[in-house]
């Protein structure tokens, strides 16, 4: 009877606040295209169609370890053996394209061998955590330490090169537009597709209160165990991407994206205490700090000063993207 | 008696014989691992990680999903000004000790202040602070005298003060007492208890919450600059990036103490435990003439195996 | 033939033990009822036969054959159905995602099919039309709604599992009349149609009003059953106490009679969810907030002890300005405030009880230290003075039943005696012995010389104790009842009438 | 007209690596007063490879003529340094040898500079005895050429008996406890064959244990060692690796764009691309030299050499 006699005007801040809890991932969205302004300011040929095409090329691999990231968190949880996870299938694949002599079904072969090889470390990770009942923080850097060491005794040092077929198809062009583009366009449409899986709004309701869930009668520890191994695929996905970047194995590759995988993660709007958040904004996360990185250079900071000011830039596009998230949907 | 030593004192029983067991391993392995001076070589690495998980311990403790990321970034920060401001010089310590407690409690009130009035989460707020600190560390390096540091800091941390024992282990009992008696016999330590087992119901009652967290995030800063102080000793000269090292370990540590990353329980001594247990690992490690992948798949395999032991969360049905 | 049988299940945590011989048999059709005082080990009941407990000992048999109900999942294949009392709901997921949860309609083997979720969904809502009241929509996040309204969402969640089988452990606790009503009505018609509904409530109105049947636990033991047309509640309380006497309710209070100087003054109070709210309470008077549920009663209260934000108005605490801005500025002038949402606002889980009992001694009593024997010393009388069963201050809190948690959240306060007492809903889900025991101390206190406000959702309990009631309305006094007015019809016309 | 030089660095961790970009810079002011303006643009920060490869492409977009990189990764540049060449920017690694063809390598030679010192080391125990080693990083392409070139060496000699190899992946502290962990295990080490700034770290816990006389073990490079060393008068020998590297590539670098051409192509190396510069070795013969050399540095500051315009113009028809 109350809240009646107030509606009319607040009817306009419902409403931004409704697009806010629907699409957490807006202040992301704004913070790029803002970026990307910037960018296009300082150095309009990096916004130019090459410019951008190398952006996505780079960051590619971020993006989909983002996403892999962000399954896990969905439900709460948080996975730092994410990189680690890429460094393995890196290795693993480039050393079976070369030991079964490079063409194209060994092409094929190897990355079906590498996707399962993440989806298999994404499954011990769940089984240590959801299982096992470990803390994921401290659970995931074990198991990263373990992978580490398993992708360093596959390849014991950097620099084993990938078959050209592999790299060139990466790098290169079909009817005038860049491989690239044509894998971002495929990786929304699963995304999409994914986010309409049970299995998406199951790992959220667990997210937000475990007990709650499982006391409803969801399988609560099978569904962890399954957001870890789709955090593994995508992290085998990316590790294809590294490859196709860098046409190279490296045991080392992917050791330092794990943060830069959460911090996307969290740029993009999503909670890291679960139940909350889309894999969308993720990925517009890790092309944030992609910007960030080249706009703090296109401005021509001092270079004893880039990584202050990308770290002050990255920790202010965080604390905004948290406080301005949390204002509009309050 | 009170509940916080009950609560502190199994996990620290069940890390202290994995100590024995693991210190008996690596006797097995390779005889002199346990002898009372490696021992003691152990002991002093274990403190400089044990003093950086004390504020880990506190941030923990206090919930809210409480973790410090920045400690490491704390640590060489640290290092680094106490070893230009000491310049190998005795005189230059107590000048240096405060200006890196200075430094230290400056980012833990940036960290405090960022998770309680902002609200942002301490991982993605102490995420970010590393970020920020790794940054200023190439900063601060240019065009700065030396970084050495002075000789009877080097003393205190690696030669005998008392009883054959050096300094920096009677500090790092000293500050375990101290834990102890702030967790156990004070109010501020009852208040961190509260704030990490429910905020909302210690706010209630008076408990100034955010105050109590930023001083979390505070002595953690604190602590983090204590270690790289005596990390300084320990090495002699400042280097980059000397603590990007404790990060994790020092969060281990802190787990393998049997206090959960979810706050509200648990304590130091187990803490201190943890931090020898990790130490002990890794020197056995060492030790062992294999390749580096396999040490690597050992050590992630064993701590998985050792949190089996008291990591494990609550199972859903009871 | 019964539709659902327990057979001395048990079940112990650690050195409590929860339910120490549950026997039970529900039929088809029947509503029967399960009361205890708390603690007694109802929930624990329901959660084995739910099967989000693992029971010790004990078997349970569905239409007389032995079933093994290995989880949740076991339990809802079996046709069980459950509303928990701590409720099972994903905080930002909307309404009919959470209905579905257990059960969420595929599309194609992997997907959601959202159009079959929604008119799932609308089934259940429709029938809580009218009453669920603003802002309830298939599309609102549980965030954003009201604690009724939540709980409406888990009546629906067990409603939609469609099965034989219904377990409702305290589903009316945060409801008001109208959707009580619009509830039972419904139980009713699944009564009628053959489902075995197993009721849990305090309050002995709805008891007698919705059951077919009444067990009786006491300490985990089921002591007796009987059909309601056989029965009273005077009979039913002596089973659930036992062999002491039936605890009477306490004689009216003496209106007006020694209310001294105002100790609390409130003029033109307003903030979120209530405004122009004005009263006095003087030393030795316990006045009433009544009214339909969530008229604003709570937020004053949160209001008074500076836990809400943005309030405007004088209030006067002893005479003096007050002007609180964290609950740390009122407790600091005295004023006490005990939450009936313990589990939220109250107890500090996984602590010892002492240090459940300290945290206001410390701010009033300016202390750094905190020395054990010291702090036995001042907790033992606060805790006897409510007959608080308890082993050792240092157990944690959770060994504790609800009813004795909430003691202690009350116990707490009375260490430093305040001048001001501000219960907000305080008997929530306590049993009807510690209520008993609560208000002769609340009593006790107001003869002393404190002011207390009470709030109460259950109008017996505000007739029966309060010496002044205030209505609430809309977020406004619409009605205030002093002596002989204090009476349910003026109440019930006060609080239903347009405000 | 002036040169762009993009000027690529990936790992801020050490003073090395800073002294290397000032270096560099130094040595493209250098230029103004032979009358060709160079500019430098930096971009030098903790980036994993994926990173280094976006600070290329930023030089790409900012169309720089050549780009000198100090690379994370030998072989993950080979795509985007084609895509640098097609945009016509010349492309020179430096400290790491890269395997793309369209860069050229200018620095020194990783596994002579662990050979030199292996030498030194395998000589002055006098052919025999214990050693053990501690590496940087494992799986790191530098690392491991290191580790081939000493052990190339230590086999050589029948008498030495390499105990155990630890990784203290380039760090001070932790090639210090690594460095106690093997004295404390093996009572009967000879020798020490240590890398870099880790070699201050070993050193301090071969003081500790009080065996400064009896065990012989490479150095480094930075002023608070050779100091040390003096004082202490260590048994040492150390391999230069001068951060002038980047400096000397960059002289090079700018007279490629001159147009000139080599004398002899550079060809050197696993990967036929690599131009190999010096490598100057510090022992007790030349200590004293070295020293007067730091004089009145800061105590990070690393011994260093470069090829002067002169030295470079030398190697150009
Ligand atoms: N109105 C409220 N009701 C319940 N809990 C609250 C309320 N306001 C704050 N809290 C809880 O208490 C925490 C701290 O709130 P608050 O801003 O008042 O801190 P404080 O302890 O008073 O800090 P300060 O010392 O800076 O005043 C909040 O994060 C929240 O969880
Ligand atoms: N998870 C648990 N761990 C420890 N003790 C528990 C747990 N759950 C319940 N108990 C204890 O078991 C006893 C029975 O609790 P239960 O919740 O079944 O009581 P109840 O009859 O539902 O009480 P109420 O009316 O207060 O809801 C109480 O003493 C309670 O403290
Ligand atoms: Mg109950
Ligand atoms: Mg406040």
């Amino acid at each position: 009877m109350m809240a009646a006699v107030a509606a009319a005007p607040s009817r306009g801040i419902d409403r931004v606040r409704r697009a806010f809890q629907r699409f957490p991932f807006l202040p992301a969205l704004i913070i790029l295209v803002a970026l990307l302004l910037l960018n296009g300011l300082y150095q309009p040929r990096s916004v130019s169609f090459i410019g951008i095409t190398g952006l996505v090329k780079t960051y590619l691999a971020l993006m989909l370890l983002s996403v892999a990231q962000t399954y896990v968190v969905y439900a709460g949880d948080i996975d730092l053996s994410a990189g680690a996870i890429v460094s393995l299938v890196n290795v693993v694949i480039v050393v079976l394209m070369e030991q079964w002599g490079g063409g194209g079904f060994a092409v094929l072969g190897a990355i079906g061998i590498g996707l399962c090889v993440g989806l298999g470390c994404g499954i011990v990770n769940g089984i240590a955590v959801a299982a096992l009942r470990l803390q994921a923080i401290v659970a995931t850097f074990a198991t990263s330490i373990f992978f580490a060491g398993l992708a360093l005794y596959v390849l014991p040092v950097a620099g084993d090169p990938a078959p050209a077929a592999f790299w060139r198809t990466y790098g290169g062009k079909f009817f005038g537009i860049p491989f690239v583009f044509y894998a971002a366009v495929l990786l929304a449409l699963v995304l999409y597709g994914l986010a309409r899986m049970r299995l998406s709004t199951q790992l959220l309701a667990v997210g937000d209160d475990p007990q709650a869930a499982f006391q409803s009668g969801l399988p609560v520890t099978a569904i962890r165990i399954k957001g870890y191994a789709l955090c593994g695929l995508f992290a085998g996905l990316a590790a294809l991407c590294v490859t196709g970047d860098t046409a190279s194995g490296d045991p080392l590759v992917g050791g330092k994206m794990t943060l830069f995988s959460i911090a996307a993660v969290v740029l993009g709007g999503s909670a890291l205490s679960g139940g909350f958040g889309a894999v969308t904004g993720s990925v517009l996360g890790a092309l944030i700090i992609g910007l960030i990185n080249s706009l703090v250079y296109f401005v021509g900071t001092p270079s004893e000063w880039q990584n202050l000011v990308q770290g002050l830039a990255i920790l202010i596009a965080l604390m905004a993207g948290v406080v301005v998230g949390r204002k509009a949907r309050a | 008696m009170t509940a916080p030593l009950d609560l502190a004192r199994q996990p620290f029983l069940v890390a202290s014989a994995l100590i024995v067991a693991l210190l008996a391993v690596g006797e097995a392995i390779s005889p002199g691992f346990a002898a009372p001076q490696q021992i003691l070589r152990l002991l002093i690495v274990a403190a400089l990680l044990g003093i950086v998980a004390a504020g880990q311990n506190l941030v923990i403790l206090g919930g809210r999903e409480g973790i410090d990321l920045s400690v490491g970034g704390v640590v060489s920060l640290s290092a680094i000004v106490a070893g230009n401001l000491m310049n190998g010089a005795d005189a230059g310590i107590p000048l240096a000790v405060v200006a890196c407690l200075a430094t230290g409690a400056l980012f833990g009130i940036a960290n405090g202040l960022g998770v309680t009035l902002l609200r942002i989460p301490p991982l993605v707020m102490t995420l970010g602070m590393l970020g920020v600190l790794q940054g200023l560390l190439v900063v601060v390096r240019q065009g700065i005298p030396s970084g050495r540091a002075a000789p009877a800091l080097s003393e205190f941390v690696t030669r005998s003060l008392l009883l054959g024992v050096p300094g920096i282990i009677w500090l790092w009992l000293l500050i375990g007492i101290v834990m102890v008696l702030l967790l156990t016999r004070t109010v501020f330590g009852h208040r961190i208890y509260a704030i990490g087992s429910n905020e909302r119901a210690a706010y209630m009652t008076g408990v100034p919450v955010k105050r109590v967290r930023i001083a979390l995030f505070t002595l953690s800063g604190m602590f983090s600059a204590i270690a790289g102080v005596c990390l300084l000793g320990y090495s002699g000269s400042s280097f980059a990036n000397v603590g990007e090292l404790y990060i994790l370990p020092s969060i281990i540590a802190v787990v393998l103490g049997g206090t959960p990353l979810s706050g509200g329980k648990g304590g130091y001594p187990g803490t201190m435990a943890g931090a020898l247990l990790l130490v002990i690992l890794q020197s056995i490690l060492t030790t062992v003439n294999i390749a580096e992948s396999g040490r690597q798949m050992v050590f992630g395999a064993a701590l998985l195996v050792l949190m089996l032991f008291y990591g494990r969360g609550r199972a859903m049905r009871a | 033939m019964s539709k659902l049988k327990l057979g001395g299940v048990s079940k112990t945590y650690g050195a409590t033990v929860a339910l120490r011989r549950g026997d039970l048999e529900v039929e088809a059709g029947e509503v029967h009822v399960l009361i205890g005082s708390n603690g007694s080990g109802k929930s624990t009941l329901c959660k084995i036969v739910a099967g989000s407990v693992r029971p010790d000992s004990g078997e349970v048999l569905l239409d007389e054959k032995p079933v093994d109900i290995s989880g949740p999942g076991a339990a809802r294949a079996l046709g069980i159905g459950i509303f928990y009392q701590e409720l099972s709901l994903a905080a930002h997921r909307t309404v009919e995602e959470n209905i579905c949860l257990p059960d969420l309609p595929r599309k194609a083997g992997f997907f959601v099919d959202r159009e079959a979720l929604s008119r799932k969904a609308a089934r259940y809502i429709a029938m809580f039309e009218g009453v669920a009241g603003e802002g309830f929509a298939a599309e609102a996040t549980m965030e954003n709604l009201r604690p009724d309204q939540r709980q409406l969402v888990e009546i629906m969640k067990a409603l939609a599992s469609e099965a034989p089988i219904l377990i409702l452990d305290e589903p009316t606790s945060a409801l008001d009349r109208s959707q009580v009503d619009r509830f039972f009505e419904i139980l009713r018609r699944l009564k009628g149609e053959g489902r075995a509904i197993i009721f849990i409530s305090h309050r002995m109105d709805e008891i007698f009003a919705i059951g077919d049947r009444v067990t009786v636990i006491r300490d985990g033991l089921t002591v007796g059953t009987s059909r309601i047309p056989d029965t009273n509640p005077a009979a039913v309380i002596r089973l659930m106490v036992g062999e002491q006497e039936a605890l009477v309710a306490p004689a009216p209070a003496a209106a007006g009679a020694g209310v001294g100087a105002p100790v609390l003054s409130v003029r033109e109070l307003a903030g979120p969810g209530f405004s122009q709210v004005a009263f006095e309470v003087g030393r030795g008077e316990i006045l009433g907030f009544g009214g339909l549920h969530g008229q604003g009663q709570s937020a004053v209260l949160r209001a008074l002890f500076g836990a809400l934000p943005r309030i405007s108005g004088d209030i006067a605490l002893g005479g003096e300005r007050f002007a609180p801005r964290a609950p740390r500025d009122a407790i600091r002038r005295g004023v006490a405030y005990v939450s009936g949402d313990r589990r939220r606002d109250g107890v500090i889980q996984g602590r010892p009880i002492i240090e459940n009992l300290m945290p206001v001694h410390f701010l009033r009593g300016r202390q750094l230290i905190a020395r054990p024997a010291d702090l036995q010393a001042k907790a033992k009388p606060a805790v006897e003075a409510l007959h608080t069963k308890l082993a050792r201050l240092g157990d944690p809190i959770g060994a504790l039943s609800g009813g004795n948690q909430q003691k202690i959240v009350i116990a707490r306060w009375l260490i430093d005696r305040p001048d001001v007492l501000l219960l907000d809903d305080p008997t929530k889900g306590i049993d009807l012995s510690a209520k008993a025991d609560l208000f002769a101390l609340i009593r006790k206190l107001a003869a002393e010389g404190l002011g207390i406000v009470l709030y109460s959702s259950e109008d017996a309990e505000l007739l029966a104790n309060a010496d002044r009631i205030l209505v609430f309305n809309g977020g406004r006094v619409t009605r205030e009842l002093t002596g002989p007015e204090r009476t349910r019809y003026n109440l019930y016309q006060a609080a239903y009438e347009a405000a | 007209d002036t040169f762009k030089i993009g000027l690529s660095n990936g790992w801020v961790g050490s003073e090395w690596r800073t002294q290397m970009i000032e270096e560099a810079q130094a040595a493209a002011a250098a230029w103004k007063a032979k009358g060709q303006n160079v500019e430098v643009v930096v971009q030098s920060a903790n980036v994993d490879v994926p990173g280094q490869i976006a600070q290329v492409r930023n030089f790409i977009n900012e169309g720089v003529n050549a780009i000198i990189i100090n690379p994370n990764s030998p072989t993950a540049f080979d795509p985007v340094f084609a895509q640098a060449k097609e945009a016509g920017i010349l492309v020179i690694a430096t400290d790491a040898e890269v395997s793309s063809p369209d860069a050229i390598y200018v620095g020194i030679d990783q596994k002579a500079w662990a050979e030199a010192s292996a030498k030194w080391l395998a000589e002055t125990l006098g052919g025999k005895g214990n050693v053990v080693a501690i590496d940087g990083v494992a799986g790191h392409p530098a690392n491991e050429m290191r580790v081939a070139g000493y052990r190339e060496i230590f086999s050589q000699y029948p008498g030495i008996k390499i105990l155990n190899e630890v990784n203290a992946n380039w760090d001070q502290a932790q090639g210090q406890q690594a460095m106690q962990n093997l004295l404390a295990t093996y009572p009967d080490i000879n020798g020490v064959w240590v890398q870099d700034g880790m070699a201050a770290g070993a050193w301090k816990s071969i003081m500790d244990a009080g065996k400064t006389g009896t065990i012989a073990a490479t150095g480094e490079i930075r002023k608070d060692f050779i100091d040390l060393w003096n004082k202490e008068k260590l048994n040492s020998g150390a391999s230069v690796n001068p951060p002038g590297v980047m400096a000397s590539a960059l002289n090079i670098a700018v007279l490629m764009l001159m147009g000139k051409e080599l004398k002899q192509p550079a060809t050197a190396g696993q990967y036929k691309n690599a131009l190999y510069l010096p490598i100057p070795f510090i022992d007790s013969k030349n200590l004293a030299q070295v020293t007067s050399a730091l004089e009145g540095k800061p105590g990070y500051y690393s011994y260093t050499s470069q090829l002067s315009i002169e030295d470079a113009e030398a190697l150009f028809k």
